[in-house]
């Protein structure tokens, strides 16, 4: 056997299957165990956009440091899928592994110089104990599970009690389950040195942390926030942000004594009327929200317009997926950047906020509820499908029972009978944001929203002036908008440096990475991670304390230094793009090479 | 979308509702319309029937789309919230709306260009639904704020102002609305105020969605001769069937089942939709039997009126969604968000 | 969209349709849909249809929105142009293309989703154009490809797999397509082959929309009991009326109207569709009797199949419109671009 | 009465009426006959969004020198609408004149110190002679338009012919008409002195000029490139552009024989539609465009995005109004620049050219066309209300008739015969631009369209490399696009200066007139007017030769300039923004004062 590196918790475990064959739960086990083992790990599906037969690939890293990005690495590749193994085996890392179901005789494609190849007849074992096809199926996924508890040291009994808390309404699948973990164990004892010098160890490194999706998670927000409508028209990859706000609804907001419903959850017809729902609830007093991905707020568009002109709160979810158009529904990218700050004709900004991590969805989930009707508009979460649909360790979600939600400037009944007339779009506290009331008020405060032009007082208008006035408010509550959305936070290198990095959302953990192993080979670079537009003055201020400022993002076209150009009036010549775009989360080894490359570069100048 | 606010003279000796208001409290601004238009006579039907029925202003929330039709909101029911939308999508603000606030009493105005064009899925939708607004169609053949082209209730054959005929075929929002499984399907026509006052009453009463269309001529680009739109055409293919309207729980009911001429279609909170026929032989609680008499008349060019079709029994979209009875918005806060306590449990299953 | 091209094998003793090709010439990529969706077999159907119509496949042009049904074009005539437009919008894309050549004949397949909800609008507005198109829709009920909700066309009582019934009213397309003033609706099940087949072979003739709604089940998301879209509860609530098939002009047919289970249909070109009636009762031809016969059968929960509405007389898109018999795309620049003189002639009138 | 300035040729006359009455054709009357006498003349028509009833303005500038912007002045005020009269006196400058209906008596409000109120009793002369509601409604328009004949010497003989010209066919209408204007034209001299010092006297500045809108121009535009596809939903300001596109194709495209129609147009039922009309057209080789305002763009966005990623041809003209949402739908703005350039999710980006007017207009839409072939691109035309909806005089139309559509890109089955495989998102050339074929070709050029992740053999791929070949290569595309492009002009100030002023569109006229005004007072600017985006060389050269450099746009958000910023790394400093965004059309007025102000401010600092 090829001996590599010994590198314990501190590997790429990669398993090639065809989706629609049950591999998800297998593969689930896996990242399970290593988190009770006390292992860091994450998770990354790369599935296709289709139902059932073709290729899909799930990553496991596991990191003592605690580094959750992907990394160009696979140390173990677990190659189900004979359609794409020749591509899987070009993929293991010098001094890496690859299983493979050797119940047929393959050919010598079969072998890499430097990869080891390690044949398990998974079919053949399977078949043995097993009747019934898709049992077989599901039975060989999870003999190579207990082949890499084997290999790898993963604990069995921990696999074990995991099998005992997934089948805990189905006991009696437990045994049957176990054997076929028992059998890959077996097999591979007897065949092969185990462990290898990739393996797992127990440590204690997840105590106090969760695993969990993004889109789980900004579910869990709007659950918290208390949201109660919730529209939406299904699109990958945003569809479990419904389905998951549809179980916590159904958990935690169903009258215990008459069964009645504390939510509304409508699947729309569209995206269009998923938005006109959300802001007719919006409009209506409701704390009302739609997830989507861009092709969803291309056609949101109309909308989202309106409700920056008209002042109505909406949240929007978009959980971004390859553009441009259909693009890769399966894979991820931060293309929505541009679209979603100036979504709509006309002079148009809007609000949006960057969650790195799960954790953060649930976070800035609140927030955006709080900040949409603070400052009567839409606003955005930015996700992507990286965040979304991957099972990522974070610290365990705090909540304060003393939140309540800001309702912004609302006018009661009360409110009205103390003033002598209600004027909607009249900037009254000088920031921008004018007093609304909720329909069934007091007539005293009754109103016409109008997407066409209107002046202070909520008429109609076709004149200069009294058009001029409302969106010249509008761009004064932009200023406000400012001081009200998530600051920005820095990381200081561990030394004084005059060159920084930008970047934002799901390119956070490999950020973190990068820097620490360039801090490691001498390199300081001190790290801004946006959480919000409109950018607060710490933005600015650290644009102006850097010579050199990499922007990091997820697009072809650095939208997010666009934007920085757009709205501080950033020197664009401080600011280099890092992009990444193929679709795979960003690594961290890129980051260093390019920002390697850039300093080399600049020295030799 | 009045310029001008419409002033409140009130005079000793006007009319009274039950709550005490006078038919002016149910009006709005002044229109900018055409002198003319059928809009303003719906306009007017509907002040009357908010005034009849003696509901408060405030109980009301009004929504439109886009076009002549829809500034209608404008003008009517000055003391209740309006929403002017975007053009073609005025179902789904209404139905966020009612999400929300289910105790208010939607009426949504749109155009036969508003729902039949750029607005025809979302009006699909609602009606399936069935969401709980009366929703009134005012049908005049063409886009009237665009000024004149042809819309998708163009009758084949009706020709345009400057002679053009138009050959693709009609969209017919009755027929539609009953064939997507709607509830309540209503003709009527703006001259026909006696018709249409009861029926707008009915409509706002009636649990789920009541979808009224209304042929109301555009005096500017379809009234001319030629036109199947025009008051003269409309008035002399004028077929009456049904007759409804609204009973209060409190009133004394008859029922008259054996009269032939009237019939009760009993709501669950204890009212009446009091059905008078006109057409002897109508049936509207027949699906099959109202489609079949739709078609046979619009093969003979006459245009049905009444109530043509109604099954106040269909699940509403509350009932659908299981909404709490109380409007989530009234909602305490400890009633939405479980607190601190669960996320701990919750998270448990998350190790 | 398929990964793998399919290898084409010809082998010896293929039969030949009247331009000496194969089956084989017919296909697509290889299908990625779930092994059993019904999706499959309407393509399969459709590579039978045109093989037996003896098309050259450049002369077709096929289009789609998103779905899994909407992956389809992409599984059969690789010789011919394909579209795989954004979800629901393939109607306009055909609108589009056939008005840039009319020549060419078009298959849109789309989906319940595709087209019932988000492209409602669209199909509706091909449908009163009478669009040069045969239509297909895939219908399983569900959403296949973002894993099964419900889609406009499931059942009222229809169950989720995971045992939540629906409860909105559904939108049946044919019900529909005939209320819009369509002149080819007919539905057929993926499951019946023999049925589909001629079906598709008529609806590729008729000249304007062929609508053809085919039960089609997912295998994944709504195969279960309590589906009413699954092959099971298919193919026991089946109810076939009337049978099509198309007849070239050339061919001697020999007119059987006396025989009572056939009636002829004279298209323009001198072809005909040759209908055959399953049901002895059933008048394709009859407007409002198919909307009476669809509602009494959708109230028993039964599947009516077979082409159940057909006028070919009424004008296509290229008649309303008026273009040119030779393709838009075809004419000289002359004759599109009036020239430097009449610029000059023209701009008199501006002065 | 009060004398102001004499003015011969360089004033503005205004009038303010009810719309729905009729004065659109007596307005007409007064440009046509003052461009007959050949004066320079502009007309812009302030109307209302309804049909009948409310305040409508028309304000017709006479400019011996040419220029064609609104000025802040008003001269001579016909003020026929009672509603908004007394705004219609205050707006009338120092020493001009207002008229009026005098047949009921007015109250004080009808004076302003400064102003000449001259009272004609319209109504009552006309009821005199005329009988008929409708009649006399028209007829009093054309009893002012006799009475400004006198006040403002303009020539009542031209009148005369142009009222023959316009009852051609109904000859019988000239007289009554000819007696109104008598009417007003004799009371006028009875009762003051005539001329005014504010009037028109015979020139020959029209000479080879034509009076045309843009939507009209823009129309013969697609009539001349060979467009035959045109979809369209109705929506101000955009709906002329194809009404006149069917009157010209009735005229010119049918044919003669036959009648059949060698176009087709189609209302769509919503905007989504006719672009996916337009994108099927493109795809199967017609020229199709469709002409909307900016909610159609917005909703069009999805497809907009297809069409970029499927590289189909489509022209979009966006003729803009005052935005966001509904805004003033009669209103002017140039607020979807960069929602043109950068429509729908993902990244994605488009060539927009800018017609500064109607000859513009038509010029562009054929180079538009090319470009969308050429580029195999959707492309947009950004017109306004400002151009699309008044009548300009311009420079007679020249076409060439050697002009043949470029098609691009296009294999024919001869083509495809001598090549082995036909891969339709290959870059043979090295130009970003690949070959296509068009539906109906030989089966060996027949290829999938799909808005959905693919290679360059134009097969369905989730590969990261193989989708980031092919927008790698759209953005070479894009560099090519940027020399493909129509040009910026410059205009040099006559003397040397390191001040320059950027503009585009509708603010041509204004910004060339406060350059001559500017220069005249020593003020030396130069001017780079933007026809395109991207943007070529020349404007990256103009940006470095210039210390600073005004950017005037019709936005409140500066969204050129934030172009300028994001496309060619513009350093923000030397960028100030000149806005303005009422709804009006700018005056040079205006951008007088705002360079004025800054030189002056720089000059103090
Ligand atoms: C997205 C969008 N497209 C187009 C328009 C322009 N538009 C305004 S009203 C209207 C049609 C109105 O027709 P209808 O609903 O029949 O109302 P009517 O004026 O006839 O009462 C159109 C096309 C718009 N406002 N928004
Ligand atoms: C604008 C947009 N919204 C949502 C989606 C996601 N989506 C893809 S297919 C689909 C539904 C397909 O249903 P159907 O047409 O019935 O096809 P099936 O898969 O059932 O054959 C949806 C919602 C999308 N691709 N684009
Ligand atoms: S244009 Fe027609 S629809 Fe519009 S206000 Fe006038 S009459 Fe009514
Ligand atoms: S999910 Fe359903 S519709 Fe999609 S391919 Fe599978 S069986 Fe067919
Ligand atoms: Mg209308
Ligand atoms: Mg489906």
């Amino acid at each position: 056997m090829t001996s590599g590196n010994t590198r314990t918790n501190d590997f790429v475990l990669k398993i090639a299957t065809v989706n629609g064959t049950g591999s998800a739960s297998a593969n689930g086990l896996l990242m399970k165990a290593l988190f009770r083992m006390g292992i860091p790990v994450t998770g990354k599906n790369m599935f296709p956009s289709n139902i059932q037969g073709l290729p899909t690939w799930y990553e496991i890293r596991a990191s003592q440091e605690g580094y959750n990005a992907r990394t160009g690495r696979v140390d173990v590749m677990v190659a189900m899928n004979a359609q794409t193994y020749s591509k899987d085996l070009a993929e293991v890392s010098h001094g890496g592994y690859l299983i493979y179901d050797s119940t047929w005789p393959r050919d010598e494609q079969l072998s890499r110089d430097g990869v080891s190849v390690l044949g398990i007849p998974l079919s053949k074992m399977v078949n043995e104990h097993f009747e019934g096809s898709r049992v077989r199926t599901l039975m060989k996924n999870i003999a190579y599970v207990g082949a890499l508890c084997a290999l790898m040291e993963i604990d069995r009994e921990i696999v074990r009690t995991l099998l005992e808390e997934t089948f805990a309404a189905k006991p009696k699948l437990v045994e049957p389950n176990f054997k076929a973990v028992t059998l890959g164990y077996d097999y591979a004892r007897e065949h092969f040195d185990c462990p290898l010098p990739v393996c797992a160890g127990k440590m204690d490194a997840t105590a106090g942390k969760i695993l969990i999706e993004g889109n789980a998670a900004a579910a869990l927000g709007c659950l918290y926030a208390g949201a109660t409508v919730g529209a939406w028209y299904p699109i990958t990859p945003s569809t479990s942000v419904m389905d998951a706000f549809q179980g916590f609804c159904d958990k935690y907001r169903k009258d215990p004594e008459t069964g009645e419903n504390r939510f509304c959850i409508v699947q729309a017809e569209d995206e269009l009327a998923a938005a006109g729902m959300v802001v007719g609830a919006g409009w209506a007093g409701a704390r009302a929200f739609t997830p989507t991905s861009g092709p969803g707020i291309s056609l949101m568009s109309e909308f989202i317009g309106f409700a920056y002109y008209t002042e109505i709160p909406a949240v929007f979810f978009d959980i971004q997926r390859v553009g441009p158009s259909t693009g890769m529904p399966t894979r991820t990218q931060q293309c929505d950047v541009m679209l979603a700050a100036f979504a709509s004709h006309g002079d148009t900004r809007h609000p949006v906020l960057f969650p790195s991590d799960p954790k953060e969805c649930f976070e800035l989930a609140v927030s955006a509820f709080d900040l949409a009707e603070r400052l009567q508009t839409p606003v955005f979460v930015l996700s992507d499908l990286d965040i979304g649909m991957n099972d990522w360790m974070v610290d365990e979600l705090q909540w304060d029972d003393a939140y309540r939600p800001d309702r912004g400037k609302v006018l009661t009944d009360a409110d009205l009978a103390e003033i002598k007339h209600f004027h909607r779009f009249r900037d009254v506290d000088g920031d921008g944001i004018a007093y609304r009331t909720l329909p069934g008020s007091d007539r005293k405060g009754s109103y016409f929203v109008r997407g066409s032009g209107h002046n202070q007082y909520g008429g109609y208008t076709e004149d200069a002036d009294e058009y001029r006035q409302v969106v010249d408010r509008l761009k004064l509550k932009w200023e406000s908008a400012r001081g009200l959305v998530p600051g920005a936070l820095e990381r200081k290198a561990p030394s004084r440096t005059d060159i920084g990095i930008i970047a934002f959302g799901s390119s956070h953990g490999a950020t973190l990475e990068a820097l620490d192993r360039l801090a490691a080979d001498g390199v300081a670079v001190d790290y801004l991670r946006l959480r919000a537009f409109p950018f607060g003055d710490e933005v600015e201020a650290f644009l102006k304390a850097h010579r050199t400022v990499f922007v990091l993002e997820q697009n072809r076209d650095a939208q997010m230094r666009s934007l920085l150009k757009i709205e501080l009036d950033a020197d664009p010549q401080k600011l280099i793009s890092i992009l990444h775009y193929n679709g795979l989360p960003v690594t961290s080894e890129m980051i260093i090479e390019r920002i390697g490359d850039y300093i080399r570069q600049e020295a030799v100048a | 979308m009045s310029y001008i606010a419409k002033p409140k003279v009130s005079w000793a000796g006007q009319e009274r509702n039950s709550l005490g208001l006078t038919l002016a409290d149910y009006e709005g601004g002044l229109s900018t319309l055409c002198a003319g238009c059928g809009h303003d006579s719906i306009t007017a039907a509907l002040v009357r029937g908010f005034w009849e029925l003696g509901l408060e202003p405030e109980q009301v929330i009004k929504l439109s789309g886009i076009g002549c039709s829809s500034k209608t909101p404008a003008y009517f029911l000055s003391g209740a919230h309006g929403f002017n939308s975007v053009h073609g999508r005025m179902p789904s603000v209404a139905t966020g709306a009612q999400a929300a606030r289910r105790d208010l009493i939607a009426v949504g105005i749109s155009g036969d260009g508003d729902s039949l064009s750029i607005g025809f899925g979302q009006f699909a939708h609602a009606v399936r639904r069935n969401l709980n607004v009366l929703y009134i169609i005012e049908n005049n053949g063409v886009y009237g704020l665009t000024k004149g082209q042809f819309s998708a209730s163009a009758d084949p054959g009706s020709k345009a102002k400057k002679g053009a005929a138009n050959r693709n075929q009609a969209i017919d929002p009755v027929a539609t609305a009953i064939t997507l499984g709607g509830s309540f399907a209503a003709r009527s026509f703006s001259g026909d105020k006696k018709q249409l006052v009861p029926l707008i009453k009915a409509g706002l009463m009636h649990p789920g969605c009541a979808v009224i269309d209304v042929v109301s001529p555009c005096v500017t680009f379809n009234d001319h001769e030629g036109s199947t739109k025009s008051y003269a055409w409309t008035r002399q293919h004028l077929h009456a069937t049904v007759e409804a309207d609204y009973v209060p729980p409190s009133t004394e009911i008859q029922v008259d089942y054996d009269d032939g001429a009237h019939t009760d279609v009993n709501l669950h909170d204890g009212s009446v939709l009091r059905l008078k026929k006109t057409d002897p032989d109508y049936d509207p609680s027949n699906r099959a039997g109202a489609l079949d008499f739709l078609e046979a008349h619009r093969a003979r060019a006459e245009v049905v009126t009444g109530l043509l079709y109604i099954d106040p029994d269909l699940p509403t979209f509350h009932d659908i969604a299981g909404t709490s009875k109380q409007p989530l918005t009234q909602h305490e806060f400890e009633d939405l968000s479980p607190g601190a306590d669960a996320l701990a449990e919750l998270q448990k299953g998350l190790r």
